[in-house]
């Protein structure tokens, strides 16, 4: 069982209470102040891109975040449910592809760049994106 | 903690305080701006970001569109920022190599002064 | 659908958590400040119930809260999963029959004395306290 | 904010200072540290309550177990604590009635001074 568990409406204004839980919680688990930064923004990146989506496909539905403290890792993992056809994948810069929607792909490149460690599985029927990052042997609270 | 907004003129240049967090949250409102400040005729925009506490993509994603807006009146979008955490996800994201990004708005002025 | 629903295994620093949050949406939603130390507390005393019935009862099992902001007012809801026997009622305080764990009802007591609105759902399956507090028309997101 | 515990003997007294969250997450070393004082024969504690930011009910547990304990040695426990927020969490738990409660480390010694 995840250790915590959020689901949350497809808000802007919950992308920060996600930012914010992550944070705590990767502090308590004994990630390195230094980290802290990159879990905030990976973290909010993850939540921003879900929160998107399912504007875009399903407003109605929740968004869910996962996070563990087991296995000497702080692990979060991101699920939306919008159907993810948009291939964002890796592109060369080319200013007039830019848009300044999310399809833009910025997010999943910050999240690459921070994360210590990420996977994103992308589905019809939603992506999960799965972040870690080394937890310190300090962390108070397993389970 | 929430974003501020301001901005003003001097000499060609409109400069764009910007102060707290631009994040899926509060980047609409810079981007209202943004679109605002092209509406009435300004095209060269210095945003200064030496007061953002928080950048997230969806903000890089509003930087990106002005300066296409600028850019399609021959304007320019160039940036104030000397934090390491904020500047490290220009460079994450490759957007060192679109926006100028300088030390201080005088060292903007000055590259700017030289240019026209 | 709650706005944010949190769910935590049974250990006494999600409660912590559960604080942030709550504190944090409290405060967007536009809970007076005055009354933020106010629904930390009650949602603390009422968590703390939570994860001492739990680990009592069923310590694998998850806790839940969540928080809604709809309705012009800040509402909190923290389910356990704990069969509560205990009949937590007001009794005349008498130092003798005071224990120092949860069972003396301190916490109900303190939720009760802070929550604007309380009601308490005890049941065979588990207990559920729901609070509210006055939510300011400046709050910003709803949903 | 975690808690930090320190404590030191004056004149009869033993007082004991608390600081930052007495909660279900540190309230255990309260609890423990209360016991260790008991089984020492340190049986007339002050606990000064002046820097604690947070109490819950887990921490008035706490405090509740410590008088049962002094008071099977003919002890007592008493509370230093000005602060609404901390006191409003006595009242409405009715303990007000239960603890000596008074405004200053000195008070509480002067008034011990004249019960002895
Ligand atoms: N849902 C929310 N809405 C508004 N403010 C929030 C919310 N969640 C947290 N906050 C507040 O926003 C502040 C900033 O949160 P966050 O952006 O996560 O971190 P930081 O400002 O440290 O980068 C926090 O101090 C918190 O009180
Ligand atoms: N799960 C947690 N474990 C440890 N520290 C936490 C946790 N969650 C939040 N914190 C930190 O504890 C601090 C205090 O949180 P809280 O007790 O809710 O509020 P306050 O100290 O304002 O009364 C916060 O600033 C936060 O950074």
């Amino acid at each position: 069982m995840a250790t915590v568990e959020l689901t949350f409406s497809a808000l802007p204004a919950h992308v920060r209470t996600a930012r914010l839980v992550a944070t705590a919680i990767a502090r308590r688990t004994g990630v390195e102040e230094s980290l802290l930064d990159e879990v905030r923004l990976a973290v909010g990146e993850a939540c921003s891109r879900a929160v998107e989506a399912h504007r875009a496909h399903c407003p109605g539905e929740p968004i869910r975040i996962e996070l563990r403290d087991d296995s000497g890792r702080f692990e979060v993992t991101v699920s939306d449910l919008a159907p993810s056809d948009e291939h964002e994948q890796e592109r060369p810069l080319d200013l007039s592809m830019l848009s300044d929607s999310y399809t833009s792909g910025f997010g999943i490149a910050v999240i690459a760049g921070l994360a210590d460690d990420v996977e994103v599985f992308p589905s019809p029927k939603g992506m999960r994106i799965r972040m870690s990052w080394p937890a310190g042997l300090n962390g108070h609270a397993a389970g | 903690m929430d974003l501020k907004l301001d901005h003003h003129n001097e000499d060609r240049l409109t400069i764009v305080e910007v102060e707290g967090e631009i994040d899926v949250y509060t980047a609409p409102r810079l981007r209202e701006l943004l679109i605002d400040l092209v509406n009435k005729g300004n095209f060269h925009l210095l945003v200064n970001m030496e007061k953002v506490d928080f950048l997230d993509s969806t903000g890089l994603g509003v930087l990106v569109g002005g300066l296409k807006r600028v850019r399609a009146h021959d304007g320019s979008l160039e940036l104030v920022c000397t934090q390491e955490r904020i500047l490290k996800i220009f460079r994450i994201t490759g957007l060192t190599k679109v926006f100028g990004i300088y030390a201080s708005v005088d060292e903007a002025k000055e590259a700017h002064g030289r240019d026209k």
